[in-house]
């Protein structure tokens, strides 16, 4: 499982989620074999059930409310969207649709589909096909937002995806997917203890001291968990500061109960993301955090994120906005200073 | 498909439609009900005719604003309405859609014109996969002809052979803006470009309306998607507010509407008994909604 | 002017807009007169200038891509949406177009553009016709989002939008178009002092103590701005407590200093808006104000939101999920506490 | 309307562009170049052929992830455009849009499918209102008529009269989706269901390209939109990636697209002398861009 790439992980567990239901069904552009979809997330689904992979023209406003007609009729389909950058088309029906039926109709329906997406610049595909918009659904309410890692479970996060109730949302990343999919082993991954939540959406802890006081936490998810994972590293080799690290899996709801037991052990908060700063999933965390664990906290919540503005093509210029590891630990150091 | 209606079943059926929305209505100017409501008085044939040919069980409706005749034709729950309009928790959706809002049985509307296209499309699809001979028929104005949505999903109806009906009630008017301004070309050839079959109709001869829909069900059901365009005319405001319509264009086609054509093939005595049995039903559906208790919600 | 009511306030502004620079443009779904859309805020605008006024059919999502693509080409587009609810279907012009084409396009265009649409609830239209969708915006780089209030000038902001040389979305509100227009006389209004600040999107700060210190400050916008007044009110009649109140212009960029002024004076900040919490307004004036006001802050920021979930249609339960009065003074209570 | 063109100018401002993005696809397997590119290699004539017809200054042209073509014959800025997918500060946007986010003297390109007819349309109403006999070309693909704003712009640039062309390259693939799965019944009539006038021709056929082009905008430019379907054939990769079409069948094509037939034409000297300038062009152009600095941020 350890050499496993993100990518193929995830397409592990798409293909025994089709296995397992057959109501499941696949929906997406270019998503028949032998290509399988623009990321292969979907190879080798169509070859083993023809019958129930539609590839569809490029029309993603109304495959996100065909896929809640299917959904409300009792099928359970998952819909690829090419490049998170295009969620935007079916804005609409997601907050006029999606977020609302269940409720509106008074629990007469339920919702079991699933939108997931690669999101994530740093592949110098420039301004609308790197973003990190998962910030805009957070906002929606009655649905249930997912941030993939490559520190999760993968095939079981996808399996747990197609196989709730309600409608969620799989937020995957460019980078990761070529990652190796890499799974703590006796509670341990790259040298700090790991706790795991329950849940289909668990949150990761990781800390290198063993859970036991530290310098900060930092809150993050998706393609930035090896950033903060480098920078943590860092933060011990070069400075001897011990950061804690959560590794979101549910970005919502929003459980931040291991957030707030993390910070109860340093004191001090970072959110780290790759999508623009402001209204980001920064804000909502740090407006919960500084709320529930006011008494915890010594210096305030920190974000660290995307410039606000356009992801560019140049990778010179796309470096230098989108967040970074020099970013997390000077961030960190800041709540080292308030320590002491 | 469905045999014809006869002229008192039209009648009846249209009746009751058009006697409710009047009674909304009037409800409304009193100040008993906050909100809006769009009436599809005039349009009731449109209603009846089609879903004449659909069932509760085995089809699916997907309508919009103006679907309170679609509700009443398809569900045979006019009370669950009316409490859902008065905001009972005995309504449709307890109170939680209101108006435009509603789910039962099958029948689901939403208030963003266009975006229940391809709700509706999806629902064909679950249809199409389920096998059982079930159609999905979606109503749509005049003026969401200019939603892309629309487009999409005719084309996927087409590309994927829904069982879907798109019935466009052309009533002439979005809100204040008349068809001519806002849909350009032609609206069954908008159809037949995606390779869908379309048929246009005038909507005052009830008949015809039933008759043409039963036929393209009879092939919507085996994976042919089509669509319907029936030409027809709201006689009242778009929703409570003001008309800026001429006074004499909405007089002259109240004259001529499917209502008072069919009214006029009855004899008096049939007229005056099945309008007494529509108001008694009307009181009846009035009652058992007023009876169901105001929803209430607790603070946040 | 204080007799005039809100609606008409914004009319004039428009009028005197459209008069002043004939590159302005009007475009919206039933904007033609006699009617002059829904709410009547174009009225008597097509009946002066027929030729620069464009009514449309319903294609909300191609009309934002209009407006910029006149904009880019030198015109001063006016966009009426109709209901806030359908800025949802416009979302990937404004993300991946109106966001992007300055910035993008290495500073070559302007996009002097206004979209402008009422927002709000407390009128019964139910689920998709209510909402404040407003936070979905302030996520978007490169955009200007202004919040009207019945205590602004109305006409002198909606001048202010048109002639902006950057794309403003205006955001109105459905109840306040019937109430007046209501401006500060001698620095004062109902009773509080009142301190406006520079540009074309003031912050009004209210404060019943002559700006001396308070208990808490209520930071607000829009259709909220009637209910922190009532708070405020009702908070020194019942309970001597004293608030100020910040009812912000901008929402997009959010300037703060007049909120991080007023809690320097009150230490306390709750933040009251009408859109569903989670990933709000409150949830980014939250992160700032506590990274920013750290050390002025003596209880952590708070939200007044609605709850997180659909407005219904039936008022009873419409009333019960919107922010109301009593939250706020039990709010402000909160940190009476915390205060002493 | 620009008179014909000789086929040796057919023949050199086909070939510059072809032999740039050859270039482009050497630099990425070279790993010069980051990001991803989308040729038009084989689609070149229909470039060229309608914007022959066009002038900066008065025309706009707005086009789509498949644009270099586009840009070189437009703007005559193919340094600009190399130095931009490099990631120079020389670039067209000084390395902030790369291939396909473009701006240069009324040329706009953009990456989400669908969302640039919007941006034409409000442009050619611009124009419209401008009265300066100017049109907006806009070009997209087969696969971008899922996108419903197409049909709410076909909708009211013929309601509105606008000065729009829509130039669809039609060649076969959406990525690597045939046309036959992803577009339904008749792409001309889908124009014409809105009044819109449309033609469609075989894109192997440059000279009917042009004409075509060339009659269709002497007519929008007065203010009656237009569609021209060109069929057309993408020699290369989508994008750099894989090919999953059957080679036999991009072999066959290879040996008939418009640069083929526009070389048979030529005279061996003739061809070799034009080869040879282009080669000098194009290794000037590169030279300029390379000379450009590497676009940096400082950290945000
Ligand atoms: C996307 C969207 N835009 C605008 C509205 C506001 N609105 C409600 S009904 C209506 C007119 C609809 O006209 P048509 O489709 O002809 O239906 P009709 O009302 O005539 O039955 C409008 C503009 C809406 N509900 N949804
Ligand atoms: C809205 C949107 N969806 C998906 C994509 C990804 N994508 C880029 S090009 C392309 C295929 C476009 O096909 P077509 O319009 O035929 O143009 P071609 O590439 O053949 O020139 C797709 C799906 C996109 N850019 N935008
Ligand atoms: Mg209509
Ligand atoms: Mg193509």
């Amino acid at each position: 499982m350890s050499s496993l790439r993100c990518g193929a992980a995830l397409n592990r567990g798409l293909t025994e989620a089709m296995a397992a239901d057959e109501r499941v069904y696949l929906l997406g552009e270019d998503v028949l074999d032998p290509y399988g979809g623009a990321f292969k997330i979907s190879t080798g689904i169509s070859d083993r059930w023809p019958d129930r992979v539609i590839s569809t023209p490029i029309s993603e406003a109304s495959l996100v409310g065909i896929a809640a007609g299917m959904a409300i009729q009792g099928y359970r389909p998952v819909l690829e969207i090419m490049f998170g950058d295009f969620i935007t088309l079916g804005f609409d029906q997601i907050v006029n649709g999606i977020s609302k039926f269940r409720e509106m109709y008074n629990d007469q329906v339920r919702l079991p589909l699933v939108v997931r997406t690669p999101m994530g610049g740093r592949r110098g595909y420039g301004p609308t096909h790197s973003q990190s918009l998962e910030k805009f659904l957070i906002g929606v309410p009655n649905i249930t937002v997912v941030a993939t890692s490559e520190i999760h479970d993968l095939g079981a996060m996808m399996r747990a995806a197609v196989e709730d109730d309600e409608p969620v949302f799989l937020v995957e990343n460019k980078v990761m997917y070529g990652r190796p999919n890499r799974r703590p082993e006796s509670g341990r991954l790259d040298g700090f203890s790991v706790r795991e939540s329950d849940g289909p959406y668990p949150a990761l802890t990781l800390s290198a001291s063993g859970f036991s006081a530290g310098t900060a936490t930092i809150a993050t998810y998706g393609g930035t968990v090896p950033l903060a994972i480098d920078a943590a590293t860092e933060l011990i080799m070069e400075h001897e500061v011990f950061c804690e690290i959560v590794v979101l899996g549910s970005l919502l709801p929003l459980d931040l109960d291991p957030v707030l037991e993390s910070v109860e052990r340093t004191g001090a908060l970072i959110v780290a993301e790759e999508g623009t700063m402001t209204a980001g999933i920064g804000a909502e965390i740090a407006a919960r955090v500084q709320e529930a664990a006011w008494d915890d906290l010594r210096a305030p919540v920190r974000r660290v994120a995307a410039a606000d503005g356009i992801i560019p093509s140049a990778p010179g210029l796309e470096d230098a906005m989108l967040p970074s590891v020099p970013e997390l630990v000077d961030a960190a150091l800041r709540c080292e200073a308030a320590r002491v | 498909m469905s045999a014809p209606l006869a002229a008192t079943e039209w009648f009846r059926r249209m009746l009751f439609i058009r006697r409710f929305e009047e009674t909304l209505l009037e409800m409304f100017s009193k100040g008993l009900l906050v909100g809006t409501t769009h009436t599809c008085i005039g349009q009731e044939a449109d209603a009846v005719g089609v879903i004449d040919h659909l069932e509760p069980g085995r089809d699916v409706v997907v309508s919009n604003h103006r679907c309170h005749g679609h509700y009443i034709a398809f569900t045979d729950d006019p009370s669950g309405l009316m409490a859902e309009v008065m905001g009972r928790v005995g309504g449709t959706c307890a109170g939680r859609g209101g108006s435009q809002h509603l789910c039962r049985d099958g029948f689901y509307t939403n208030g963003v014109q266009g975006s229940i296209v391809p709700l509706a499309s999806g629902m064909a699809l679950a249809e199409r996969e389920r096998g059982g001979g079930g159609a999905v028929t979606v109503f749509i104005g005049d003026g969401t002809l200019g939603q892309g949505a629309v487009y999409e999903c005719m084309n996927m109806a087409a590309l994927w052979s829904l069982p879907l009906l798109i019935v466009v009630e052309n009533n002439q008017y979005a809100q204040t803006t008349p068809v001519e301004i806002a849909v350009a070309g032609s609206i069954p050839d908008r159809a037949r470009a995606f390779g869908i079959t379309a048929v246009e109709l005038d909507g005052r001869d009830a008949p015809a309306i039933h008759a043409a829909a039963g036929e393209l069900l009879s092939t919507v059901r085996t994976g042919a998607p089509a669509v319907l365009v029936i030409d027809t005319y709201r006689l009242r405001a778009h929703s409570k507010g003001d008309d800026v319509r001429d006074p004499a264009e909405v007089a002259a086609r109240e004259r001529t509407d499917a209502l008072a054509v069919v009214s006029q093939q009855l004899e008096p005595a049939e007229r005056e008994r099945i309008m007494a049995e529509v108001e008694s039903a009307l009181a009846d559906c009035v009652a058992t909604a007023e009876a169901s208790p105001i929803a209430v919600g607790s603070a946040a």
